[in-house]
């Protein structure tokens, strides 16, 4: 699914590496927590899959494919097959819950078919039946996190990626969101989640990979937000 | 589908920035009515050039009874009048010389006729007579250049009291029109200028206004053309409509300063008339769509990246 | 303290985005050239209407002895050349006339010399001699408008070939002159009208371009002077760049059209000298100034709320 | 210190209130936290504090003053009485550490002496000397906010706001920053934070504002972050 090898990262401008050698393997259909305290490198290593940034040298293969060879315009196709969710959402403000999701379906050109049907679905699965036609401003910060969870998942897609989706919630939506993710892994789709937030982590009890200063320094299945709390 | 929702965003995007839309709409217009201007002012020049370049001539005058008495002026003359056999002798060489395209005669009385036909307004007319005038010949050259050599066969002769190159006395005229055109020229390129300047500024404000939308699109895996054609398609746009604004503009323009004012008080020249104003009108959209789609194009290439 | 930090960040604001500031100057130098042309030829028009102004008056010729060969034309010259008497008679007439301004006399020989030196590149001048010529009187009218109640009073007396009003001469010319006027007006509002736009429109991308700085500024506390002044100064100070060089522009453009090129081929018309040119200048540098700044303050008014 | 009187405020075109009717007092040196779960109107207390946003209806007091009554031109200089970190720190990317505090000053024209002396004064209160020349990108997140907290309290402001300065940072982290502010605190500022941070409230034990759907739920001195957790 996701695989680094001797992946590193510098910044332009900047001397020390953000990344630093980092390889690494996920397989499908894994729960994988990214942990690591502020400016370790977790947004820098999701920021490589998505392929927003490339690395400096080594290798970052991603379902199947090394990103390096894939050209320019076919990152848009690559990125339909990954989901992502953000701290802050990435709503669109002044459209509605439904056409929120709509959205990503209609800029990659599906047929409103489709669309009619999926969404609802989707809108089901994270359990937002029936706000279709609120709009964001309306919905508390979970209810907005599931709506982009909705969306980064009407597509299917076999990856989905979350950097610190809980960051802007309290305890309990968090509760709710995880649950939700949990759930979404529980279809077969691979998730892989930056988080700061040590309940949850400890909770979850998943593999958990620690990065200190772009330095892969755990990688533990079933463990827990860190060894010193 | 695809269409649909592609025309629905670009029209929200206008809607959301009425005060913008409305303001490169205009600032098009105004540019892209400049250009037609010049262009206009081009044809007009061409035209004009047209007209008097095939009335280009070498006048030769002969000497008359006024002349006589004036020989400061036309020293040739002091012997008086020209007579038929001078006349006739200069109008034989003219005939055999290979640069000579054509002669023509004018007779005093011919020549009254043509200027009070030319310059019906002059404070002179009332008195022009025959006497006024003298016989000459109107002779076409086949490459007006080369004036000097058919005039200094005639000049001197008996009888011949003036040679008088008639494109001497268009040059000035012609370079002012040559300067009209450079000056139109420059306000053409200075509009291209201003235009392209506000297109780019405009997308500019356009893809900061919307960052949030374009990320999101390229986070979902939108392709660039999903991307930047409502940016491109809202510059287009504002563009034909802007286009069309300056295409009026034009046509009113033309018709009240060419076909209101010009035409009744200046009867000497040829206007042109709504031929090039058409032909100039589908150049401005083509101008302005081009042109905006090319500055959205580049502006885009630094501001939504992949 | 306050004034060097100030600076410093309004350089920083230049730097950060040197191709903007650049288009801007650009820009803002090429609608303020087109504004000072448009002020020049304003200039030009009315000095040619104070010079031809100056010269409106009333013509009376008397019959001269082509007339009479030419009664068709002038009816009342059936009884020969007019007399002195039948002149005087005319003159005495004038003077009394309450509208009358002044009275002057013209011989044919100084018609020639004045036609000489009034059209020296005419096709006529050689045949010009004093037969062509009437003696005619020059009337002066306090009103120029009333001239028909002077032609009236002249008209068919014994001796009077003609009335002419040259004010009727000069109608057309002014009437080209005063649209001349207008389009010069039309393209400064167009292009006023241009430039707001644009500079709105940088300002704006600047102010977007820097939301963060100065959503920390208002964080911290620090005036809407403080806030602001940077944005308006950079505006002002492309401004000033812009009309500098618009300035430049037209002092070229002025020495190259109109001294180089017009001045030699158009010696009937006196052109305006470096006196205008120089009063525009400053004026462009304030305009700019003012309306960049002006924009400045009313584009922050939306974007920079406290 | 800040004082609201039944304190209403519903943003336009909203039908629900963000907050609905708060009155309250906080006192000169208290340390408040401000919980409730994401959209139950913290970040609009604060903003209605700071002056960014007007009452509906109620009366918005702060450092003795109705903020209604205070006219446009004056908001700047009340600001200047008041330190404020938010969760993104806010600092200026293409300034240094020491540049980022200084401009704080510049922009509200204290004189350059001054500058000089209290900058480095307030970062080694911070824990940050010797740090004055890092740009904020070579810092960890928790050094960035501790800038943030600097640039906040060079003025010695009466009041310092903080609206979830612990939501982008690792506990360990977290823990620095809130000694940091517990320390400020100490030199008799009065700080007000919002925080959805359960592990720092119950171990802090401070009061505790609770706002859910905009209503005032509970004030606790010496609270915990929810009953029901
Ligand atoms: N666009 C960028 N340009 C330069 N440096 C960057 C950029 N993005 C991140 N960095 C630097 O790279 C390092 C790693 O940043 P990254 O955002 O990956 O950390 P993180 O683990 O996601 O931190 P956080 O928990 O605060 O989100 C940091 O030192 C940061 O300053
Ligand atoms: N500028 C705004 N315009 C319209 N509605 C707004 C605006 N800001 C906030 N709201 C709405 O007001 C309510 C309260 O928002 P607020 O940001 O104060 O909550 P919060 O407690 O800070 O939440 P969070 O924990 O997510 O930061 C929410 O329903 C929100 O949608
Ligand atoms: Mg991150
Ligand atoms: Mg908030």
């Amino acid at each position: 699914m996701i695989r680094f090898d001797n992946v590193s990262k510098t910044y332009p401008k900047q001397n020390r590496p953000a990344l630093d050698n980092v390889s690494l393997e996920i397989e499908k259909g894994e729960f994988v927590f990214l942990v690591g305290s502020s400016g370790s490198g977790k947004s820098t290593f999701l920021r490589l899959i998505l392929r927003e940034e490339r690395p400096s040298t080594g290798e970052v293969h991603v379902l199947g494919k090394d990103l390096a060879k894939l050209s320019n315009w076919k990152v848009p196709h690559m990125r339909r097959q990954l989901g992502t969710v953000f701290q802050d959402f990435r709503l669109l403000p002044n459209k509605t819950v439904g056409q929120n999701v709509a959205f990503a379906l209609e800029v990659i050109g599906k047929p409103r078919g489709t669309i009619k049907k999926v969404v609802p679905e989707v809108l089901e699965l994270v359990g937002l039946a029936g706000k279709q036609d609120r709009m964001p401003g309306e919905l508390s910060g979970g209810e907005q996190q599931r709506v982009a969870i909705a969306r980064a998942f009407v597509n299917r897609p076999m990856l989905l990626i979350a950097d610190e989706p809980t960051g802007n919630l309290d305890p309990q939506n968090s509760v709710g969101i995880m649950k939700l993710l949990d759930r979404i892994n529980r279809t077969g789709t691979t998730v892989l989640m930056a988080t700061h937030d040590q309940a949850i982590v400890d909770q979850m009890r998943k593999r958990v990979i620690e990065l200190d200063q772009g330095h892969l320094v755990r990688d533990q299945s079933r463990g827990v937000y860190g060894y010193q709390h | 589908m695809r269409a649909q929702f592609v025309m629905a965003e670009i029209w929200i995007g206008l809607r959301r920035n009425l005060t913008m839309t409305i303001a490169v709409i205009v600032s098009v217009a105004l540019s892209l009515s400049l250009v037609g201007a010049a262009m206009l002012l081009n044809s007009q020049v061409n035209q004009m050039k047209g007209y008097w370049g095939d009335k280009v001539e070498v006048s030769i005058y002969f000497c008359n009874k006024n002349n006589q008495k004036n020989t400061k002026d036309t020293p040739n003359c002091a012997s008086g009048e020209a007579t038929q056999a001078q006349i006739d002798a200069v109008h034989g060489q003219l005939d055999k010389n290979p640069l000579v395209q054509k002669v023509y005669t004018e007779t005093p009385d011919q020549a009254v006729v043509n200027f009070k036909k030319q310059f019906p307004d002059s404070p002179l007319a009332p008195y022009v007579t025959a006497d006024s005038f003298n016989n000459s010949l109107r002779v076409k050259l086949t490459n007006p250049s080369l004036y000097q050599e058919v005039a200094s066969q005639v000049e001197g002769q008996p009888g011949v009291a003036k040679v008088d190159d008639q494109s001497a006395v268009l040059k000035p005229l012609f370079n002012l029109m040559n300067t009209a055109q450079w000056v139109a020229l420059a306000i053409m390129v200075i509009m291209f200028g201003v235009t392209l300047l506000l297109i780019v500024n405009t997308v500019r404000v356009s893809a900061f206004s919307r960052k949030r939308e374009t990320g999101i699109m390229r986070l979902v895996g939108a392709s660039n053309f999903y991307v930047q054609m409502p940016f491109i398609a809202e510059a287009a746009f504002a563009a034909v409509v802007g286009a069309v604004l300056a295409s009026g503009m034009i046509a009113v323009g033309k018709y009240v300063l060419i076909d209101m004012v010009l035409r009744k008080q200046i009867t000497l020249i040829s206007f042109i008339g709504w031929g090039p104003v058409i032909q100039v009108m589908p150049l401005l959209v083509v101008i302005g769509v081009g042109m905006s789609s090319l500055a959205a194009v580049l502006t885009l290439q630094k501001y939504l990246k992949v």
